[in-house]
């Protein structure tokens, strides 16, 4: 191994992985000394941790690649890491309030949640099948922790146990694809495997290991058909926790399959578009059905996520800058209504706990019509209905396929999202035509101003976020062919 | 800043200000309600005002569009741009018009939740004036959808007791229709390379592609008309709405539809909608006699007036697809004019409705005896609904047929039938709501018009009948952009349709 | 003339494997445990794979990750035995037919 | 002053229409009548110079045609593309005719009204109506294109509406007045498309444009709907069907005796003396255009022929007494249409002009009758009301006159019809043909007819002795005793104003009505018996003449008219000896021996039932389309609207979709074993499409 480490200051481009590592271990040691029941001190730490992570990964001054060309940084990293740092770190501020009841109130959640963030920056920099594992394994043996972290609680052990199992499966699968295209090809760094298919072809080895790894990152983005953990652990897993896994996870492995498929398999562009395709109409059509039929509120949000997804995939599906734009701009989006979505799901506590069914919500709009009226946006975004951000979200994608001629899937594609209006304007018309049931107990502070500023962003988008957005997009997809 | 490039942009999002200065008002209070409506009220009133000073700004003589801004925006796929020509101006001057007239008809009818009501309004202002100026083609769509978020609420929240199938059957119909021509446009930028409006028109699409996009559009406007058979929502949501919605409804939203295919189907598809001219003649006969014949047995007031707005859009379609400047301007000014009828009897409905809190036909009768100005207002908009000369819906119906007649008589044959039966179900309407005994207990202590429904009313009043015997203010806006338009598609089209009338061949 | 042992045979063997593991995990209806060993056994054979391969390509990648893959694979059986114990703990029973609160 | 003769009538009716309640009846009737007096006279400055003097004042001389045309523009109307559309008022000779007829008729119906009316609590409201009815016959005579004409045609069919439906609490009257209008709209219906065909064909929608443009268009054809047409036929019979609703002729006819449900006085305006007569009007103005399409022409007579004919018949058997009339009236602008039919367009106008007098004679005075019987209007229970009210007798006596067309021929000796009626009857001989021969007799036993059911109208009504239910009788021999739709006239809080009993005791108290209503009746009686002779000259008499006096405004048909002149003797007795015959006739069988029409009924059942049913029209409309429209109405509404698109298709998709839901969430059934199989099949799956598709195989 020829060690081209020759200063700290070239892994500048790694500062924030570096930083975050050291961070958690402190906050890990922290935690362990002051071992307090409940620690705001480590939960606060890790948001600030989390901040100063996110403001390296925005102003870092130098890309490349680094150890032995396992790890790269780009435009498309750093946008992506941005993205999944954000997630992170709003995640842990939706665990705050109510911890202790949420099942997340020790610091080791905090500890984790740094860690997975950790394993997702890691996947998004992957350069090589090693360090992808290796980040990989690294989030997912964190958030197997994590689902499971409210112990006494049966069902969110069993989304813990399903998760892992299903999880460990998917890694296996991921890793038998791995191995497959490391022999067909001789390599596992990535820049490499594209020569090696360039020059030498494709072959069913190679196919064998592009599904199966494919598979295995599908399973993280809970693409149909690896979706069937996704409704059960949300459902499960504390809300803290399932917002946390609806969002910067998703990112993540969203980013390593768009560097996959864009840049590494860029020569067998036919042979993976057919099945991100397949991915995408299964994830939009089955979703869309599946949501309808649920009452938890949380079941839905899992399906609605898999409905996401599917959508994203219509984008990456095209196979061009404009589908990698169109991915990276959804995603943003998508993180933004997530979270609104779980400040709102977390904002509504009667005496008996949180609302867990969509009929609970009956007349939101006059218990609580702050709340109600952002819940309303977000439905009406997550529907891609104009002129919410959700709509541009679909525009993007939906774009980028027509311009590959992909007119089937877009049909598809719209009429699945029509479909899943139905789902989604329940939760409307139950909150604004139904009569009030319950009453609902106080919002937390924090909670408020993320709802108000997700609210603002979604309704603005096209007058705020809408431009720059799209030129950071660009810039994104720009580095990455 | 100047007048030329601010007021359109000002139009559009001054009501959302009004709606933001209503989300300002505290909650809670006594006073809440009636500020919201106050607000809501002067500014819709302002919004008016400017409308009226953009019609007097517009040149007429121009053709194109003016008070043009035009800027890139998002990426390169979305720009901010607007402008108005003869054909949209006065859409917006409707829409802004419509706006004071719904919120002072709600005044006292709409109690619960005023404040969200008001600001649902305003909001759904925005929308409507920005679909009219918007030059984007992605703006286009953002508006034209977005207007069905503030309606699903209207009809959900302050309908009927029927309202949430209602309000899910207009989602869903009219959802579905333009989610293909989402596609469409997405289609048209990826062949053209842009999205602006201006543009576009002056694209040539290939033949076999305006097929399709003909078809993804048609999905959305024939929905949103609502062409025959594509028009079930329609009832159910004007039924169920509240008054001020079903106003709005009819008078503004229905007209998405005809502008659409002015804006995009005729201009920019010129092959494929002379293609299918014949199809859209069929649906649209096919909207007028049988329409009006289901309009004929309803029993409920504003079914029968809605399947009898499904009948005059029939008109519209059947005009715009003429493809000559007489069926073209009578669209339009049948649009303008069924904007102020049909809106003006859906509140001639809400009059009696906040009395009697009945729309069923049959719980009516003799009510000239005690609300003869009511009768009155009615009967004038009775006889607009039926098209008689003298009244605004007059002129737009004669144009239509007169054009189509050019084109295709037997057209202008089925449609002229139109004229039979809208005086058939109309008449008996108002035979069974207005005439006969007053013998119903229940009407005896009714009450005329109140200041405020006069206030409502008798502007609308007065305009169908200016408007009926001088039409020539529309007219003339429209002429212009009309003649273009039709210079535009007969030139696309390639040739002059082939003469009706042959000279004696000796 | 002996049977000559080439890496077909290896990626045959390690295929068997990993369909062995697979189907151990949705065929098995009792133990939890077995899944565990049967999410091992995948791992087993990617390992073989990389191995067979490396020795194959003559390079030292896939030794490499074949260690990584061990070492991760222990960590992930420490976590996969703590969520079992956890579960044992709520619900008294590690057959994989209670594993079923959730659904739909 | 045209704008005036126009326009005050539009002022009176927006006065008292909307002030009404302000200023008080008193006052609205004052004014609304004022200013058509005032009209009228005008209207009469106007005419005067065109019959007796030198011409229209004013008017532009065209040079081509020597036409005399005064045109007024308002202002613009409709501007698209080639259409040029204004208000511009029209007045030529032929306008000039109709001006007076309309402006004199109303006002003298309005001043009428004032004492008809006088116990209406809605009288304001009334004198709108009529105003704005004479506003809207104005505008429709002096229209200078078709699209005015069709604007005017359309007002007064809404004030015939307003005014059928005057009485609003009466079922019957509502349902009458929504029949004229629906009836007169399919008429409108052929006249729009007759404008629209007219525009295309000529390209002009203003009169003098398409007149111009009618010679040269004569030889085109047309494809109208699937087939090629003469183009100037389609054009014209497509007009006439607009007249054929106006003035009621055959096939359009049902309304104008429903319409008689409105109150007398405006029968007598618009259901005789000029609403109905606006299709002759019509057919005179455009009589440029009818002159290209002999088809359209020999239409025009079989209508009209045929309308004469069974509207007679129909009136033989009526009982109420404003029926009788109505179908008179009916009958009589089928004569009207045969003279312009047959090319005597100025007979047919004269016939009009004569026919105003006397018809709005005859319905004001059995006004008086039911004023006087206490809106009693069944003649089953009237007679001997002779000596009771001898004025309106009188009245009526010199209406029957001129309507059965009592004259000497030959001479200058007759009342108006006479005159008017002989010179269709002598021009559809002289068209000749198998056509004319039809039409001449049709028009022949017409004649008799009218003559016959006239009397026995006076007979009933005047003569014998009461028979109203007070005296005892049994009412009537009539058997079919169908007509009782009317005995309610008014509602109770109109008819019981008078203080009187009820009818019951109707002829005992009848009596005379007063001075207000009687002075139209005299100026009316004058006209009918000297419009005839007095006019004689201008419209029938010299070919010079006429022209003179039409000035263009009209096509004159020299050879018809000259032909007209010189048909047989008998041609020129037959009227006469056919009026004498329905005269004796209806002596004998009402007078000498009142019970012979018991014995004629009994004896022809069948024909009785058939006349008596007005030769069931109305049931057959029903049958044929009110019926099945609404069935489809009902059919499209619940099978096509709620149960295919509802609830097969929409409905039925939202519950495809939660079949879908139900089937999908069954999936997701809660076992790890369950969703590690469904990732192995997603492999697979993927796996041999990615081999398959990817050709790898």
């Amino acid at each position: 191994m020829n060690s081209d480490v020759t200063s700290f200051a070239s892994l500048a481009p790694a500062y924030p992985e570096m930083f975050l590592a050291l961070a958690a271990l402190v906050l890990l040691l922290v935690g362990v000394v002051v071992n307090k029941e409940r620690s705001v001190l480590v939960t606060v730490g890790a948001v600030v941790v989390l901040a100063v992570a996110g403001f390296m990964v925005v102003f870092q001054g130098a890309d490349g690649v680094l150890f032995n060309g396992v790890f790269i940084s780009d435009s498309f990293s750093r946008y992506m890491k941005a993205l999944v740092i954000g997630g992170s770190a709003l995640a842990i501020v939706l665990s705050f309030s109510n911890a202790t009841e949420n099942g997340v109130h020790k610091y080791e959640y905090s500890v984790l949640a740094l860690m997975a963030t950790l394993g997702m920056m890691t996947m998004v920099s992957a350069n090589d099948l090693m360090s992808l594992y290796v980040g990989l394994e690294l989030q997912s043996l964190s958030l197997y922790v994590v689902a499971a972290i409210k112990r006494d609680d049966a069902r969110a052990s069993e989304a813990g146990l399903k998760y892992f199992v299903l999880g460990a499966l998917s890694s296996g699968m991921l890793l038998y694809g791995a191995s497959l295209i490391y022999g067909f090809t001789g390599h596992t760094n990535l820049q490499e495997i594209v020569v090696a298919i360039a020059n030498e072809g494709r072959s069913i080895g190679l196919i064998f290991g592009v599904v199966f790894l494919l598979a295995g990152i599908a399973f993280k983005i809970s693409a149909v058909p690896f979706h069937m953990w996704t409704p059960d652990v949300y459902e499960g897993a504390p809300t803290p926790v399932t917002a946390f896994f609806a969002t910067a996870p998703k990112v993540a492995a969203m980013a390593l399959l768009v560097r996959l498929v864009m840049d590494t398999f860029e020569p067998i562009t036919r042979d993976w578009q057919q099945i991100i395709i397949f991915l995408s109409i299964a994830s939009m059509v089955l979703a869309a059905f599946a949501a309808i039929g649920q009452r938890s509120l949380k079941r839905l949000i899992a399906y609605s996520s898999i409905g996401h997804v599917g959508f994203a995939l219509v984008g990456l599906s095209s196979g061009t800058a404009a589908g990698i734009e169109g991915v990276s701009i959804y995603m943003a989006i998508y993180i933004t209504m997530t979270v609104g979505l779980f400040a709102c799901l977390l904002s509504l506590r009667t005496v008996d706990g949180y609302v867990e069914n969509i009929d609970d919500l009956a007349g939101l709009s006059k218990e609580r019509p702050f709340v109600a009226a952002i819940m309303a946006i977000l439905m009406f975004s997550l529907i891609g209905l104009p002129p919410l951000a959700g709509f541009f979200a679909k525009w993007h994608v939906f774009l980028a396929a027509i311009e590959a001629q992909l007119f089937v899937l877009a049909v598809i594609g719209v009429l699945a999202s029509a479909v899943s209006a139905f789902y989604y304007l329940r939760v409307v018309k139950v909150m604004y035509f139904d009569e009030p049931v319950a009453r609902f107990q106080a919002v937390p502070g924090e909670l408020n101003v993320i709802m108000a500023v997700t609210g603002f962003l979604l309704v603005t988008y096209y007058f705020t976020v809408g431009s720059p957005l799209a030129s950071l997009a660009h810039t994104a997809a720009g580095s990455l062919l | 800043m100047t007048f030329e490039n601010s007021i359109l942009s000002l139009l559009t999002f001054l009501p959302l200000l009004g709606a933001a200065a209503i989300l300002l008002v505290p909650a809670g209070q006594g006073s809440t309600a009636n500020l919201s409506r106050w607000i809501a009220l002067v500014t819709t009133l302002v919004v008016l005002a400017l409308s009226l000073v953009l019609w007097a700004a517009f040149d007429p003589s121009n053709p194109g569009f003016q008070f043009v801004v035009n800027h890139a925006w998002i990426g390169d796929n979305i720009g901010y741009r607007v402008g108005v020509d003869g054909i949209s101006v006065l859409f917006v001057v409707l829409s802004a018009l419509l706006m004071p007239i719904v919120v002072i008809s709600s005044w006292d009818s709409v109690e619960s939740r005023v404040k969200e009501y008001m600001v649902v309004f305003l909001v759904l202002e925005t929308l409507m004036i920005g679909v009219f100026v918007t030059l984007d083609l992605a703006m286009f769509y953002v508006f034209f959808e977005g207007t069905l978020l503030p309606m699903f609420l209207i009809i959900g929240i302050w309908g009927g007791k029927r309202r949430i199938q209602a309000s899910y059957k207009f989602f869903f119909y009219t959802f579905v229709g333009s989610v293909l021509m989402l596609l469409a446009m997405m289609a048209m930028y990826w062949n053209a390379g842009t999205t602006d409006i201006v543009r576009l028109l002056n694209h040539p699409f290939p033949p076999e592609m305006q097929v399709w996009l003909w078809l993804a559009f048609f999905a959305s406007f024939a929905v949103k008309m609502p062409m025959w058979p594509f028009h079930r929502w329609l009832p159910e949501a004007h039924v169920e709405a509240p008054t001020a919605g079903s106003v709005i409804l009819a008078a503004i939203l229905l007209k998405l539809g005809g502008y659409g295919f002015l804006r995009f189907s005729l201009p920019m598809f010129p092959d494929a909608s002379a293609q299918f001219a014949n199809f859209v003649f069929l649906l649209s006969v096919a909207a007028i006699i049988i329409t009006s014949l289901v309009a004929l047995v309803q029993e409920d007031v504003k079914k029968l007036i809605a399947y009898s707005s499904v009948a005059h859009m029939g008109f519209v379609t059947m005009g715009i697809f003429a493809g000559n400047a007489l069926g073209i301007q009578g669209a339009i000014f049948q649009m303008l004019s069924h904007g102020l009828v049909s809106g003006a009897l859906f509140l001639c409905v809400g009059v009696v409705y906040d009395r009697m809190h009945t729309r069923d036909i049959a719980a009516y009768g003799g009510l000239v005896e005690r609300m003869p100005r009511y009768a009155f207002a009615f009967m004038i908009f009775t006889m607009a609904n039926v098209g008689l000369p003298g009244t605004s819906g007059f002129v737009g119906e004669f144009l239509t047929l007169i054009g189509v007649f050019q084109i295709n008589t037997w057209v202008a044959f089925g449609a002229a039938s139109g004229m039979i039966f809208s005086a058939c179900y109309a008449l008996w309407l108002y035979r069974r709501v207005i005439f006969g005994a007053l013998t119903k207990d229940s009407l005896r202590g009714i009450l005329d018009l109140s200041f405020k429904e006069k206030v409502v009313l008798y502007p609308l009043i007065v305009l169908t009948i200016v408007f009926g015997f001088y039409p020539a203010p529309i007219l003339d806006t429209t002429a212009g952009a009309v003649d273009a338009l039709v210079a535009h598609y007969s030139a696309a089209v390639g040739l002059e349709a082939e003469p009706v009338v042959a000279a004696a061949a000796h | 003339m002996g049977l000559e042992i080439g890496l077909g045979h290896y990626l045959t063997v390690a295929a068997i494997l990993f369909t062995l593991g697979v189907f151990g995990i949705f065929l098995n209806r009792k133990n939890v445990i077995i899944i565990l060993m049967s999410v091992e056994l995948i791992l087993l054979a990617v390992n073989l794979n990389l191995v067979a391969f490396s020795a194959h390509l003559g390079d030292l990648q896939g030794q490499v990750f074949a260690l990584m893959i061990l070492t991760v694979a222990a960590a992930e059986a420490a976590i996969g035995l703590a969520i079992l114990v956890i579960f044992y703990r709520n619900r008294g029973s590690i057959a994989v037919d209670d594993v079923n609160m959730m659904k739909g | 002053m045209i704008q005036a003769i126009v326009f005050l009538p539009l002022i009176g009716a927006l006065v008292a229409g909307l002030l009404g309640r302000t200023i008080g009846h008193r006052t609205s009737e004052l004014i609304t009548t004022g200013l058509l007096i005032v009209s009228a006279v005008l209207s009469w400055v106007v005419f005067f110079p065109v019959a007796f003097g030198d011409g229209l004042a004013g008017a532009v001389i065209d040079e081509a045609s020597h036409g005399a045309v005064l045109k007024v523009e308002v202002m613009r109307w409709i501007q698209v593309g080639d259409m040029d559309l204004r208000w511009i008022l029209r007045v030529d000779t032929l306008t000039a005719i109709m001006l007076v007829v309309v402006t004199t008729v109303s006002s003298l119906v309005h001043v009428y009204s004032i004492g008809y009316m006088a116990e209406d609590p809605h009288r304001s409201r009334f004198f709108a109506y009529l105003s704005l009815f004479t506003f809207a016959m104005l505008m429709l005579v002096t229209a200078d294109n078709f699209l005015q004409m069709f604007f005017g045609w359309e007002g007064v069919g809404l004030a015939s509406y307003l005014l059928i439906g005057f009485w609003y609490t009466r079922p019957s009257a509502n349902a009458a007045a929504m029949k004229a209008f629906v009836v007169n709209r399919v008429g409108d219906f052929g006249f729009a498309l007759g404008i629209f065909a007219a525009f295309m064909v000529l390209g002009h929608i203003d009169f003098d444009g398409a007149f111009h443009a009618a010679p040269e268009a004569a030889g085109a054809t047309i494809r109208f709907l699937s087939w090629d047409f003469h183009a100037m036929t389609v054009v014209c019979l497509l007009l006439f069907m607009g007249a054929m609703g106006k003035s009621a002729q055959f096939l359009l006819h049902t309304w104008l005796p429903d319409a008689m449900e409105g109150p007398t006085p405006v029968s007598a305006l618009i259901h005789a003396a000029t609403m109905v007569t606006a299709g002759v009007f019509m057919v005179a103005r455009l009589s440029p255009l009818f002159e290209t399409s002999q088809g359209a022409l020999m239409v025009v007579i079989a209508i009209g022929a045929i309308t004469a004919f069974f509207a007679a018949t129909v009136g033989l058997v009526q009982n109420d007494i404003k029926r009788v009339i109505a179908y008179s009236t009916c009958s009589q602008l089928g004569y009207m249409f045969v003279g312009l039919g047959v090319g005597a367009y100025s007979a047919g106008i004269f016939h009009l002009f004569t026919h105003a007098f006397f018809k709005a004679l005859l319905f004001l005075g059995a006004g008086s009758v039911i004023h006087a019987m206490h809106h009693e209007q069944d003649m089953r229970n009237m007679g001997g009301l002779r000596n009771k009210i001898p004025v309106t007798y009188w009245m009526m006596m010199i209406g029957t006159l001129a309507l059965t067309g009592v004259g000497i021929p030959g001479t200058n000796f007759g009342f108006a019809g006479f005159f008017s009626k002989d010179a269709i009857i002598e021009s559809a001989y002289a068209y000749g043909g198998t056509l004319g021969s039809f039409a001449f007799w049709m028009l022949v036993i017409a004649a008799l007819m009218t003559s016959f059911y006239s009397w026995r109208l006076v007979h009933l009504t005047f003569h014998g002795s009461p028979r109203d239910a007070s005296h005892g009788h049994a009412a009537h021999p009539d058997p079919a005793h169908a007509a009782a739709e009317t005995h309610d006239e008014p509602l109770d809080n109109h008819a019981d104003d008078h203080g009187h009993g009820h009818h019951g005791s109707a002829h005992d108290h009848a009596h005379e009505s007063p001075n207000v209503m009687l002075i139209p009746l005299y100026v009316l009686a004058a006209g009918a018996v000297l419009s005839g002779v007095v006019f004689y000259g201008m419209f029938f008499h010299e070919v010079e003449h006429i022209e003179h006096f039409f000035a263009g405004s009209i096509f004159v048909d020299h050879d018809i008219i000259e032909a007209a002149h010189h048909v047989p003797t008998w041609v020129k007795w037959s009227a006469t000896v056919a009026m004498i015959i329905g005269f004796v006739t209806a002596w004998y069988m009402y007078i000498r021996d009142p019970e012979t029409p018991k014995r004629l009924a009994e004896r022809n059942p069948g024909l009785y039932r058939f006349l008596l049913n007005k030769w069931y029209f109305d049931e057959l409309y029903d049958r044929i389309f009110v019926k099945p429209a609404l069935w489809i109405g009902r059919a499209f509404w619940r099978g096509f609207d709620d149960w295919l698109i509802d609830g097969k298709i929409t409905e039925g998709l939202g519950r495809r979709v939660q079949n879908i839901t139900s089937w999908v969430v069954r999936l997701q059934s809660g076992y790890l074993y369950h969703y590690a199989f469904a990732m192995l099949i997603g492999v697979a799956a993927i796996l041999t499409w990615a081999i398959a598709a990817g050709g790898l195989l």
